[in-house]
């Protein structure tokens, strides 16, 4: 027990995280304060409001953030407030394709280009969020589709950070703590995460810098209740209890394992 | 949503699915000519699409601007190019040039960003009160401050671990621990949820699941 | 007050300046915000001999112009602090004077800029001491003493070293940059080993503009054990991004069967599946990085660990160069300095002064 | 002249001109400063987006070799890398829009990123498996404080027992935070004593020792 071969746990993992799928279990998600927090904020925010929806995660998070993306645009769609998109990861158009599809109404309610702008890919990681903030018309010549920014009124508005009411960062790394640094330290912008599980804490360490932080597929499992629209993120909690279920009983059975291995050795 | 029939959706997903079990091939059973296919194939496209990309952010970035005339941007052009130095032995030291830019870029930035955020940041935080404080505040507030310096005091270098050091270092150890635990018992959420998200895939793809 | 003027940056500013003030009155309701400004102001601008009272002055000017915010609440201001740009931003738009050339230091990042002028001098008189050869003793790295016999156990195996840098946001102009740098610093100690030995090295990277440094090191390894020619530069092999170079180190793993692996760098989610698949091949693992989210997995996967300040220590400790390391000496007064910031700190703010954290948000 | 400009003293000059330079923007407000500082920072993405090409003459300098030498097992996988290369780089020149390109993008490119991705979650649970038994103390408080954040993750955690999410909540909120905060805190001590040899050109281990 103390030594399996690695293949074994991992079939073991594999077929587990089939079953839900298969058969939902559906545990209640219950709702946290951080999450909460992101909800509160565009709660406040209106058709006079813009948001920055930066995208640094690849598609292949979106297992984790897709969830939240896609629950995070239909509030601020609800509330018609004016979204700017851009991201720093070559794969975002697929991600940017699979959040319309999605939220249908930016292509029926919102106007491109007066309501929403997508201005697509950005390069140069920290150096670029530095730059955006003190002039993003500098980084931007044209949108994604080709339209220079002179053809853009939304876009025309947004010159600096400070035009920008609230960030919400997608993010799968450190961009987080680029948009503190550039964007919250010393110009205040309110700066919101959609995280991966591992940003959970970043609350702690920037209370005064974040508005809220959503954590993971969890996160988006309870926005999706929050705006009282279940999909994908609900679902797919049922996959993380039965996986953490299975870590716990792992770890419980190497420890036996561990403990009895070392006494027959005494 | 019904299972896709256009066949060029079809044919996507099945691609993307039978891919996907190629390189699972290597974790469930070991290092078989289907991952080394997959992953030829994967890095072959990506250098792919870091072409377009990179074209695409120099056009933008670099040769727009040339081309309205603003010849400052002759420099990073250049600059650029001599990276190409390289692989020639008499002008290799070139190469070095535009590498002295961009270290100095990132050292500049790495160091502005840490001083207050990591720094400053950290002990303002750490010596901040509690608000409104109950019992249980002081506790943690007292917690997180002899989490701090013990287990700064473990990352003294001019100091051997005794003596005076002995047991702050060996609480200082245990403090990192706690919170080296805790990151990885949330990172495990997030791993779990990508790999149900292939999971998922393939169920979906081989009509075990319904499509949505 | 006419509230329609202009900003000068152009930034809609009635809407800006209204919002600005509602969230700066807001904040200075809550006690621990206070008003720091450069004092250097006074002396360049007689203009406005009391920076403090024409910043309370402006904002309430502000707000009687912008007109007042609902929910504001207004009420006489002992102090507050200028945490935002765009708060002063909005002044200067109101004002349509440009407050940002009176200010000399950015607000909010003078103790930074204190503390980084001291890194400076530490270093200076700790290098001065080396010189004088009374350099601080370092303490021993086990996990940096561990790459000698690592090397060796490749050489008798007969099995190449692997070694790589992570993923660092791909670019050493990134915020990982530094720690790229770092780990090259340590490839050329592992690689003067591995010539010396005659173990063959496998380097993999996605980081496309280190290359150069990267090939100038391996050579120059090759160069000063004196085997220029053993150096085969297709030891380095490039792939374009994160996931395709774990693909990559997979594949090697198993083809061809590394006796070491290194990883030290800016590592991300590549740390875990490279140092269990290198378990696999039972690999010696030494492994480091100062990105938090991978310490406790080189710590679960790795035989030997660097973590945090480590991996910048590491790369001066292998050279062995008393000038060099005694930068490490530096640090660690740094170090003793904010702990004592810290248990003064707190001692005051317990005894109801708020000195220290004035000076901090300095 | 170009063995003055080979002095390594120049490019480490450099290197610490163009540091200090963005140091120095951060700090004070002087506008020619950062505008010259920014607009090194845009050269910076252009001369990193330059870099891109080494990369591809490194990566088929080893694929050619193994072509050339007929290496077993290997040199198929070698031609078809290249050729695949060569063939999608030209369509994407052309047109991004077109349907091969698109649909290698859409269904090679990203689907292998997201199982890639996903094989971390192979690999974490051996990783637990392995690195959580309480061989000591420093392992049995890893243990503890990782399961009762799986326990506070996943919503079962509280079916099991309402206590555990509480006790998952401390640790992530408050117990994790003080070893956390020096993790953060030294890692900048040390980024800060190595940005200052960086730039003041004492680091001389990533120039080779040359």
């Amino acid at each position: 027990m103390a030594e399996v071969d690695r293949r074994v746990l991992y079939w073991v993992m594999f077929i587990a995280l089939a079953i839900p799928f298969i058969s939902p279990l559906g545990l209640p998600v219950p709702i946290t304060e951080t999450t909460k927090a992101v909800y509160d904020k565009i709660e406040t925010l209106g058709p006079k409001n813009i948001a920055l929806f930066s995208i640094a995660g690849g598609v292949s998070a979106w297992p984790e953030i897709a969830p939240s993306m896609v629950a995070v645009m239909r509030h601020l769609v609800k509330r018609e407030v004016k979204i700017v998109i851009w991201g720093f990861f070559v794969d975002q158009d697929i991600t940017v394709d699979m959040i319309i599809s999605n939220v249908p109404e930016l292509k029926t309610k919102y106007k491109y280009g007066e309501d929403w702008v997508y201005m697509g890919y950005v390069a140069g990681a920290e150096t670029a969020v530095a730059q955006l903030a003190a002039d993003v018309h500098a980084v931007f010549k044209a949108d994604k589709y080709g339209t220079p920014i002179d053809k853009l009124p939304l876009i025309q508005k947004v010159k600096t950070a400070k035009d920008i009411d609230v960030v919400l960062t997608v993010d799968t790394g450190s961009y987080i703590l680029y948009y503190i640094r550039h964007w919250n330290v010393g110009r205040g912008i309110p700066v919101a995460e959609i995280g991966i599980a591992m940003q959970a804490d970043m609350i702690v360490y920037y209370p005064v810098n974040l508005v809220g932080v959503m954590i993971g597929v969890r996160g988006g499992a309870e926005y999706e209740k929050l705006i009282g629209r279940l999909a994908d993120g609900t679902i797919r909690m049922d996959a993380i209890n039965v996986s953490h279920l299975l870590f716990i009983i792992a770890i419980a059975l190497a420890n036996i394992g561990y403990v009895m291995v070392r006494r027959v050795k005494k | 949503m019904p299972y896709p029939t256009d066949p060029l959706v079809l044919s996507g997903v099945w691609a993307s699915v039978i891919l996907t079990l190629m390189v699972y091939s290597y974790v469930l059973f070991r290092e078989t000519p289907a991952f080394r296919f997959a992953e030829h194939t994967y890095i072959s496209t990506s250098l792919a699409i870091s072409v377009i990309v990179s074209y695409d952010t120099l056009s933008k970035n670099a040769f727009t601007p040339l081309s309205k005339g603003d010849l400052t941007y002759l420099i990073p052009i250049v600059l650029g190019l001599l990276l190409y130095t390289l692989p020639f032995k008499e002008v290799r030291w070139i190469s070095r040039y535009p590498l002295a830019f961009v270290v100095g870029v990132g050292t500049g930035l790495a160091m502005r960003g840490a001083v207050h955020a990591q720094m400053i940041a950290q002990v303002l935080a750490a010596i901040t009160l509690p608000k409104a404080p109950q019992p249980i505040d002081w506790f943690n507030f007292f917690f997180s401050l002899i989490a701090f310096l013990t287990s700064t005091s473990y990352f003294i270098f001019t100091r051997e671990h005794t003596g005076v050091l002995k047991i702050p270092t060996k609480l200082g150890r245990y403090m990192i621990m706690l919170a080296l635990g805790s990151y990885f018992g949330n990172t495990i959420l997030f791993r779990m949820a990508m790999l149900s998200g292939r999971v998922e895939e393939i169920l979906k793809v081989f009509g075990i699941i319904p499509w949505r | 007050m006419n509230s329609t003027r202009n900003c000068a940056h152009s930034c809609g500013c009635p809407l800006v300046l209204q919002d600005t003030v509602l969230r700066l009155c807001n904040r200075v309701d809550a006690e621990d915000v206070s008003l720091s400004f450069s004092t250097r102001f006074n002396s360049r601008e007689k203009k406005w001999p009391r920076t403090r009272s024409a910043l309370v002055l402006l904002t309430l000017y502000a707000a009687a112009g912008a007109g007042t915010p609902p929910g504001a609440k207004l009420k006489p201001i002992k102090s507050f602090k200028l945490v935002d740009e765009s708060y002063l931003y909005s002044c200067e738009a109101f004002l349509g004077e440009n407050l940002e050339e009176i200010l000399l230091i950015i607000s909010g990042r003078a103790f930074s800029f204190v503390v980084l002028v001291l890194s400076f001098v530490f270093f200076y008189i700790a290098i001065q001491l080396a010189k004088k050869g009374k350099a601080p003793k370092i303490r021993r790295m086990i996990a940096m003493d561990a790459i000698d016999e690592a090397v060796g156990r490749a050489t008798e195996e007969g099995k190449p070293v692997h070694y790589s840098p992570g993923y660092a946001y791909m670019s050493l102009s990134s915020e990982q940059g530094p720690q790229t740098l770092a780990s090259i610093g340590i490839l050329s100690y592992v690689a003067s080993l591995c010539a010396r030995f005659d173990v063959p090295i496998i380097y993999n990277t996605c980081i496309a503009d280190s290359l150069p440094l990267v090939e100038e090191t391996l050579r120059a390894a090759y160069r000063n054990e004196g085997k220029p020619e053993a150096f085969d530069v297709k030891c380095i092999r490039y792939q374009p991004g994160q996931s395709e170079y774990v693909s990559a180190v997979l594949g090697t793993f198993q083809r061809e069967r590394p006796a070491v692996n290194m990883m030290i760098g800016g590592l991300y989610y590549e740390c875990v599946v490279i140092g269990e698949a290198a378990n696999v091949i039972g690999a010696t693992q030494i492994g480091g990085s100062a990105n938090i989210h991978q310490m406790p997995f080189i710590i679960a996967t790795c035989d030997y660990a660097m973590i945090g300040e480590e991996i910048f220590a590491g790369s001066a400790y292998v050279t062995k160069d008393p000038l060099v390391t005694s930068g490490i000496a530096g640090g660690d007064w740094m170090k003793m300095l904010l702990i004592a910031i810290t248990v003064i700190g707190v001692v005051l703010e317990l005894a109801g002064v708020k000195v220290i954290t004035q000076l901090l948000s300095w | 002249m170009s063995n003055v400009l080979r002095r390594r003293e120049i490019i480490l000059f450099i290197t610490g001109i163009v540091g200090g330079l963005n140091l120095f923007e951060y700090f004070f407000a002087v506008k020619e400063a950062a505008a010259v500082a920014s607009a090194i920072r845009t050269w910076v993405v252009i001369i990193s987006a330059f870099a891109l090409g080494l990369g591809i003459i490194t990566a088929f300098r080893v694929h050619i070799s193994h072509v050339k030498r007929r290496t077993k097992g290997q040199w198929p996988f070698s031609i078809w890398l290249m050729g695949f290369f060569v063939l999608l780089t030209l369509i994407g020149l052309w047109d991004t829009k077109f349907i091969v390109y698109d649909w290698t993008f859409k269904n090679v490119y990203v689907a292998l990123s997201t199982t890639l991705y996903a094989i971390t979650g192979f690999y974490i649970f051996s990783a637990a498996y392995r690195a959580f038994r309480a061989r000591n103390i420093e392992a049995a408080i890893l243990i503890v404080s990782g399961v009762l954040i799986l326990l506070r993750n996943a919503p079962i955690g509280e079916a099991i027992w309402t206590g555990f999410p509480i006790l998952g909540e401390w640790v992530l909120m408050k117990g994790q935070v003080g070893g956390m905060r020096t993790l953060t805190f030294v890692a900048a001590v040390g980024l800060v004593a190595f940005g200052i040899r960086t730039l003041l050109g004492m680091e001389r281990g990533y120039y080779g020792g040359e």
